[in-house]
C-alpha cells in the first residue's frame, strides 16, 4: 500500500481547521506542563534523593503525545511504552499523582508500585506505562480486539520507539493487526537513537522503519513530530480507518530527545554530538515553534506564552510538595494489589495460600 | 453418573462457560475449524462462531498478549498454548504482563485471563515439548496455576478459572485427555486453593498434582496390597493459590510423606512442599521428606525410556519402602 | 530490492549445465530414497508400535531438499524446522541411522534421544532438526556468523515454514542478518499450510511470504518447488551473494505435502480437499517430474528409474531391520548427553551435584 | 592485594579470556561503543574491536540464538543480557537451544557460551526488571547457573564460565558493581560447583547465594555482636552445579539452618536446598530449615519499601533467633 495521501497543507486539514483557538492554545499549554514537570522530576531525581530507578525524559517528543491523544474519543484507547510522562499527562492524568508516583507515594497513581516507567489510568483509556521494550505491542492488539468484539467504533493508539521495532512481539502483532483487521494504530516514535545506539545501527529498511508495514500489507505513514498540525492530520486519517473500517495503520514520527535515554545516561553527549542536541533544541523544538505558529496566527501573545509557562512550572513545583507531603505505601502494602479476589476478600480470595514467606 | 474423558470434561466446561458469559473468548492454533490439536474445543467453533473462538497464527507472544489486552477491556479471554511448552516464545507475556501488570497499576486492573494447554512428558516429543512449567510459574506472584487431575476436577477446575478475576493457568496433560471418570451432569464448580484426599491411608502422605496423583494411586494399591501400607493420595488441584492445610493435615496423621512429581527435581513444586513440611511438621515427621520426581535430564525421546523418566509406581513403592 | 533476476531458462543456469548425466540421476536417487525412508517409516509407525511421538512426512516436498543442499559446498551449513527428514538424507545421513532414531535406539543418529523431530549430524555440517515453531531461525544466525567471523566463504541454509514465518523470532533474525551482512538464507518451504491453517487464513503479506524480506531490505526470491533446475539456479544465485558478498537472502520455495502435518493429523483431509492433494501428487508430483525430464533428455529409461526406487526401498526395509536389532538406550543413558564436561569426566564435570534426584 | 570493584573484577576477566582465546566474542546491547549499559564491558571495543565485541539491536531471541548458533561453531559467545529479565523475551532460546540441544542431538554438540547480566531486585526499577530467575533457570538439566557475590568470586567464576563446555548462565548484581574487594593481581579460576565459607561458626548455618550473602554476612556480624550467636555463613556461589557437600557439612555442623535467597519464595533456590537438607540431615537437624526471602510479591517500585522486599541482616537475626 502506499504512503497515505497528503493533505495539501497539514493545517487546512478539517480536523485543524476547525480547532478553536482555545484548543489550539491548551495544546501548548500541555506541552509546557509535559516539558515542566520532567524538568522539575529530573531536577528532584538529582536532588531530593527520593525518586528511584530510571527517569525516561520526553523532553523534545512533546508534539507527539499531545497531538495524536488529542484526537482521542471515548472509545479510543492508549497503551505505553516507558517513555510516557508526556502520553500520561496528554490523557489527563494529573501531575500530582505521577509525581507521587515518581516519589513511590502511596498516592500516586499506581501506588507507588510502578514507578516511572508505570503510570496507569483506566478510567481514561490510558493502559500503560510498560518496561519491557516493545512488550506493550501486543497488549495494543488486544485493546482493539476487545474494541472491535463489543463493536466499538474506537481504536487504540500503541507508542513505542525507533529500537523496539526489533523486537519480535511487535511484528507478530503486525501480522495480527492486519489478518484480523483490528483497529489498532502502532505510533513509532523515532528519536533516532535506542539507548546509545542510532537507527542505522540497529535497524536495516528501506524506506523508513514505518515501511516495514508493507510487508503486511498494513498502510504507514511518515510524520514530522514538528509540526504538531501535521501530527494530528495524519494520526487522524489512521483513525479514521480504524473507526470507519477496522484497518490498522503504522505511523513513524520523527522526533528527538534532549535528555540521556534515563537520567544515568552517562554518554548523553557521546553517541551524539552536543551540536546536534543543540541544534535540535534551538531549531527544532516542538514547543517554540508551536507558540511562534500561534504568535504568527495572531491568537498568542509573548506574555500569555510566558504565563502558561510559569503556570506549568507553578503546577509542577506544587506536584513536588504534593509528593513529598504525601504517605509512603505501607510495608504491609507491599502484599496487597498482587491478586485481584485476595485484594477483595471474595471467597476465592480467602482458599488456600496465597503467599509463601511463611 | 456419566463417565466421560478428561478432554470431553474440559470441553463441557468451556462450553458451558462460552453460553453463560458472553464476554468468555477462546483463542489458539487450530482451536476453531480444525477443532483443537487434541481436540479439547472439539465443535465450540462450529457452536459458537467466529466471534467466540478464533484460529491464531504461529505467534504466542502476540496472541497471548492480545489475550492479556483484552482482559483489561473486560473480556475473559481463553487462550490456548497448543502444549504449554510453546509458553517460552511467550514467556514474557505471560509472566510481565499477565503476572505483573495488576501489580505496577496498583491494583487499578484485573486480568480475568485463563491460558491452558497440555503440560507434560510421556509422549515422546522430545525435550523441546515436554516441559512442566508449572513450578516456574507458580514461583511468580500474581499467577495462579492449576493441575488437574481427573475429568471431575477438570471441569470443575477450568470452569472456576474461567470466573476468576486472576490470570489463571491450568494445565492439562495428554496422557489423561482419553481417561474416563465420573462427572455429574450438574453444573458443579471446584474452588482454587483445595486439595483433594483421593485415597485415604494412615500410614503415609503420598502429595502429587496433575498425573503424578493417578501414578500415587496405582503405587498405593500396590503397598495396600503388597506390603500392607496404607498410603493416603493427596492431589493438590491447585499449585498456587496452595492448600497447605491439607498437606499438614495428612503428615500430621501419617507422619511421613513422599512427594511425586512428575516435574524435574530442581526447584520443582515438590521442593516447595517439602520445605513447607519439614518447616511446619518438623515434630511430626518420623522419617525425612521424600521426593518421586521426573529423571533429572531433558525428555527423552526414546518411548520406552521415556517410560523410565516419569515417576512409575515401582519408583514410588521404592521410596515408601526406603522409610516405612 | 527487486526480485532476483530470472537465469533464461533455470535448466541453462550454469550451475544446472555443468551436470553430468550421473549427479542428475543422482537427485532422482535421493529424492526416490527421501520418499521411500517415509513410506517405510510411516507403516513402521502404524504397525510396529516401536515409534512413538510426532512424524512430520517430508513427501511432496523432496525437490527442495535434494535441490538446495545439492549446492553445498564443504563450508556451507544447514539448520532446519521438525520436518526435515529429507534433509537428513540429502545431507548424506544413513537410512539406519534415521530410522534407528525413529525406533529410539541407542544406533540412532541421536542416540534415540531426540525422535523425529531432532536429527544431527555436525560433522556433515548439519544442526538438526528443531521442533519449535521458528526457534531455529537465530541458530542460523548464529551458524552464519560462525562462518564469517572465521574468515570462511560458506553460507547457512535455514529452513522454515509458511506457518513460521510468523513468529518473532524470525522477524528479529532477518534484521539482524541484513544488519551485520550475515550469510544466510532463510528458505520458507511453502506448502500452503501450518497444520490446518492455509497462508491465508495465517499471514498478512503483500506479494508473497519472502517479500516481507524488503521490509529488512534483504534479497528475496520465489521458487517453483516442482523444477528442481529452478530450485537449483535460484538458490545458488542466493549462495553466491552470501558466498561472494556476505549478504542474506531469503527464498520461498512453492511445494505441498501429501500426508497430514504428523501421521495423527485426523484432519488431513478436511482443510484441503482430496482433489488438491490427488492433483498435486498427479500433476505436480516433483520426482515423477524430475523423472520425466530425465527421461526427456534422454538419461533415464523407465527400466532405471524401477531399479533406483526398488533400490530406495530395499534400502529403507533394511534400515528397519537394522533399527528393530539395535539396542535400545540403557536407562542410565538418561543421564548422559545432559552436560559435556560430566561426559568427558572431567574435574569440572565432577565438582559438585549435577542431578538431582538422590 | 589490589582491591577492586566487582564489575572491575568481571571486566578484567572479560579481558583475560578475550586475549587469551580469539574465539571468545561478546555480544549484547550497548556492550561496544557505549561500554555497557552498566559499564561492565568498558574499553573492550576499543582495545578488542569490532570483531570482538558487538553492540546487537533490542532483539535478545535473535542475538541468544546467535549466540548458541556460533558456539555450534566453535566460538565462545559471551551474551551479555541488560538485565537478565530481559531473558523472557528470548526464553526459548536460553531454555530449549542452550538447555536442550546437546541433548537431543546425544551429544553430539557442545555448546560453548556463557550468558551473563545482572539479575536482581532492589534498585526501584519495578516487577519486570527485577527478575532473579536462578532458581527457574538452574531448574533445568543442560544448563549451568553461577552467581558470584564478591569480586574475587565474579572474576575466578566468570572465566570458568567462559572456559566451560557447557552452557554457563552467570547472573551479576547491579548492587554489587560498585562494591570492592581484594582481588588478586596473578591469574586464577574458581571451579564451578565449589561452595565457599565465608564465614566459620557453629552455632547454625547462614546459607546464601549472590548479594544474600553479603547480608547474611551483615547478620552474623549483628548475632555475634548482639546475640552472641556464631553463624557460618556458606556462599552457594554455584548453583548448578550445586556444592551438596559443603551444605551438608556445614549443617552437620551446625545442626541448624537460615537459607537466606533474594528470590521469591515459591520454588526458590532455598526450597531446593531445605529440602536436600531435610532429606540428607534429617538427624542432624535440631530445628526446621527456615528460609529469609524476597516478600512474596512482585518487585514494588517505591525505594524505601523496595528495601524491605529484598531479605535484610534483621530478617535474618529475626529467624535465626526463632529456632537458636
Ligand atoms: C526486552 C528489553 N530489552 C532491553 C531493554 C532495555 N532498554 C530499555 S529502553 C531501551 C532502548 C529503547 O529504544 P527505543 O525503542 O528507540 O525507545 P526510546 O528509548 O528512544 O524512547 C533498551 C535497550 C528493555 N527494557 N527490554
Ligand atoms: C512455537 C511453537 N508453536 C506451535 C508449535 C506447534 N506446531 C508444530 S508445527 C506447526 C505448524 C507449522 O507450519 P509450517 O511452518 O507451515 O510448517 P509445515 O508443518 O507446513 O512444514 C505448529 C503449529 C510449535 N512446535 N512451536
Ligand atoms: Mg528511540
Ligand atoms: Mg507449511
Amino acid at each position: 500500500m502506499e504512503a497515505l495521501l497528503e493533505t495539501r497543507t497539514a493545517a487546512d486539514a478539517a480536523i485543524n481547521h476547525e480547532l478553536t483557538s482555545e484548543k489550539k492554545i491548551h495544546f501548548l499549554r500541555q506541552m509546557l506542563r509535559i516539558r515542566r514537570f520532567e524538568q522539575t522530576a529530573l531536577k528532584q531525581y538529582q536532588t531530593s534523593g527520593q525518586i528511584g530507578g530510571f527517569l525516561h525524559l520526553y523532553s523534545g517528543q512533546e508534539s507527539v503525545a499531545v497531538g495524536t491523544l488529542s484526537l482521542c474519543g471515548e472509545d479510543d484507547h492508549v497503551v505505553a511504552g516507558y517513555r510516557m510522562h508526556g502520553h500520561a499527562l496528554a490523557v489527563g492524568m494529573s501531575m500530582n499523582e505521577c509525581m507521587a508516583e515518581l516519589f513511590g507515594r502511596a498516592t500516586g497513581c499506581s501506588k507507588g508500585k510502578g514507578g516511572s516507567m508505570h503510570f496507569f489510568a483506566p478510567d481514561k483509556n490510558f493502559w500503560g506505562g510498560h518496561g519491557i521494550v516493545g512488550g506493550q505491542t501486543p497488549l495494543g492488539l488486544g485493546l482493539a480486539f476487545g474494541l472491535k468484539y463489543k463493536g466499538l467504533k474506537g481504536c487504540c493508539l500503541c507508542y513505542l520507539g525507533d529500537g523496539a521495532v526489533n523486537q519480535g512481539a511487535y511484528h507478530e502483532s503486525l501480522n495480527l493487526a492486519a489478518l484480523w483487521d483490528l483497529p489498532v494504530i502502532y505510533i513509532i516514535e523515532n528519536n533516532q537513537y535506542s539507548m546509545g545506539t542510532s537507527q542505522d545501527r540497529s535497524s536495516a529498511f528501506q524506506k523508513c522503519l514505518a515501511a516495514r508495514a508493507e510487508a503486511y500489507d498494513i498502510a504507514w505513514d511518515h510524520v514530522s513530530g514538528e509540526d504538531l498540525y501535521e501530527v494530528r492530520a495524519k494520526t487522524w486519517q489512521a483513525m479514521q480507518r480504524a473507526h470507519a473500517e477496522s484497518h490498522p495503520t503504522v505511523l513513524e514520527i520523527a522526533t528527538y530527545r534532549y535528555y540521556g535515554h534515563s537520567v544515568s545516561d552517562a554518554n548523553a553527549k557521546k553517541y551524539r554530538s552536543p551540536e546536534e542536541i543543540e541544534k535540535y533544541r534551538t531549531l527544532h523544538d516542538p514547543i517554540q515553534l508551536w507558540q511562534q505558529r500561534l504568535m504568527d496566527e495572531g491568537i498568542l501573545t509573548a506574555a500569555q506564552a510566558t504565563e502558561l509557562d510559569n503556570a506549568a512550572a507553578a503546577e509542577a513545583e506544587e506536584a513536588v510538595r504534593f509528593a513529598k507531603e504525601s504517605p509512603l505505601p505501607n510495608p504491609a502494602d507491599i502484599f496487597t494489589d498482587v491478586y485481584s479476589e485476595v485484594d477483595r476478600q471474595t471467597p476465592a480470595g480467602r482458599t488456600g495460600k496465597f503467599f509463601f514467606n511463611d | 453418573m456419566p463417565v466421560i474423558t478428561y478432554r470431553k470434561a474440559l470441553n463441557d466446561a468451556l462450553a458451558e462457560e462460552l453460553t453463560r458469559d458472553e464476554n468468555v473468548v477462546i483463542l489458539g492454533e487450530e482451536v476453531a475449524q480444525y477443532n483443537g490439536a487434541y481436540k479439547v474445543t472439539e465443535g465450540l467453533w462450529k457452536r459458537f462462531g467466529d466471534k467466540r473462538v478464533w484460529d491464531t497464527p504461529i505467534s504466542e507472544a502476540a496472541f497471548v498478549g492480545l489475550g492479556v489486552g483484552a482482559s483489561m477491556m473486560g473480556l475473559r479471554p481463553v487462550v490456548e498454548l497448543m502444549f504449554w511448552s510453546f509458553a517460552f516464545v511467550a514467556y514474557d507475556q505471560v509472566v510481565n504482563n499477565a503476572g505483573c501488570i495488576r501489580y505496577m497499576s496498583g491494583g487499578l486492573i484485573n486480568l480475568p485471563l485463563v491460558i491452558r494447554g497440555p503440560a507434560n512428558g510421556g509422549t515422546n516429543v522430545g525435550a523441546t515439548h515436554s516441559h512442566t512449567p508449572e513450578s516456574i510459574l507458580a514461583h511468580n506472584p500474581g499467577i495462579k496455576v492449576v493441575c488437574p487431575a481427573t475429568a471431575y476436577d477438570a471441569k470443575g477446575l477450568m470452569k472456576t478459572a474461567i470466573r476468576d478475576n486472576d490470570p489463571v493457568f491450568v494445565m492439562e496433560n495428554t496422557l489423561l485427555y482419553g481417561e474416563t471418570w465420573e462427572v455429574p451432569e450438574e453444573e458443579y464448580l471446584i474452588p482454587l486453593g483445595v486439595a483433594d484426599v483421593k485415597r485415604e491411608g494412615a500410614d503415609i502422605s503420598l502429595i502429587a498434582h496433575g498425573r503424578a496423583t493417578i501414578t500415587s494411586l496405582k503405587a498405593a494399591e500396590l503397598l495396600a496390597q503388597e506390603h500392607n501400607i496404607h498410603a493416603e493420595v493427596l492431589d493438590l488441584r491447585s499449585i498456587r493459590p496452595l492448600d497447605e492445610d491439607a498437606i499438614l493435615r495428612s503428615v500430621r496423621k501419617t507422619h511421613r510423606a513422599v512427594l511425586v512429581d512428575e516435574n524435574k527435581p530442581f526447584c520443582a513444586v515438590s521442593a516447595q512442599i517439602a520445605t513447607i513440611i519439614q518447616q511446619k511438621a518438623f515434630d511430626d515427621l518420623d522419617a525425612p521428606v521424600l521426593r518421586v520426581c521426573s529423571l533429572d535430564a531433558p525428555a527423552i525421546y526414546s518411548p520406552r525410556l521415556e517410560k523410565l523418566q516419569l515417576p512409575t509406581p515401582e519408583r514410588i513403592v521404592e521410596k515408601v519402602l526406603s522409610i516405612a
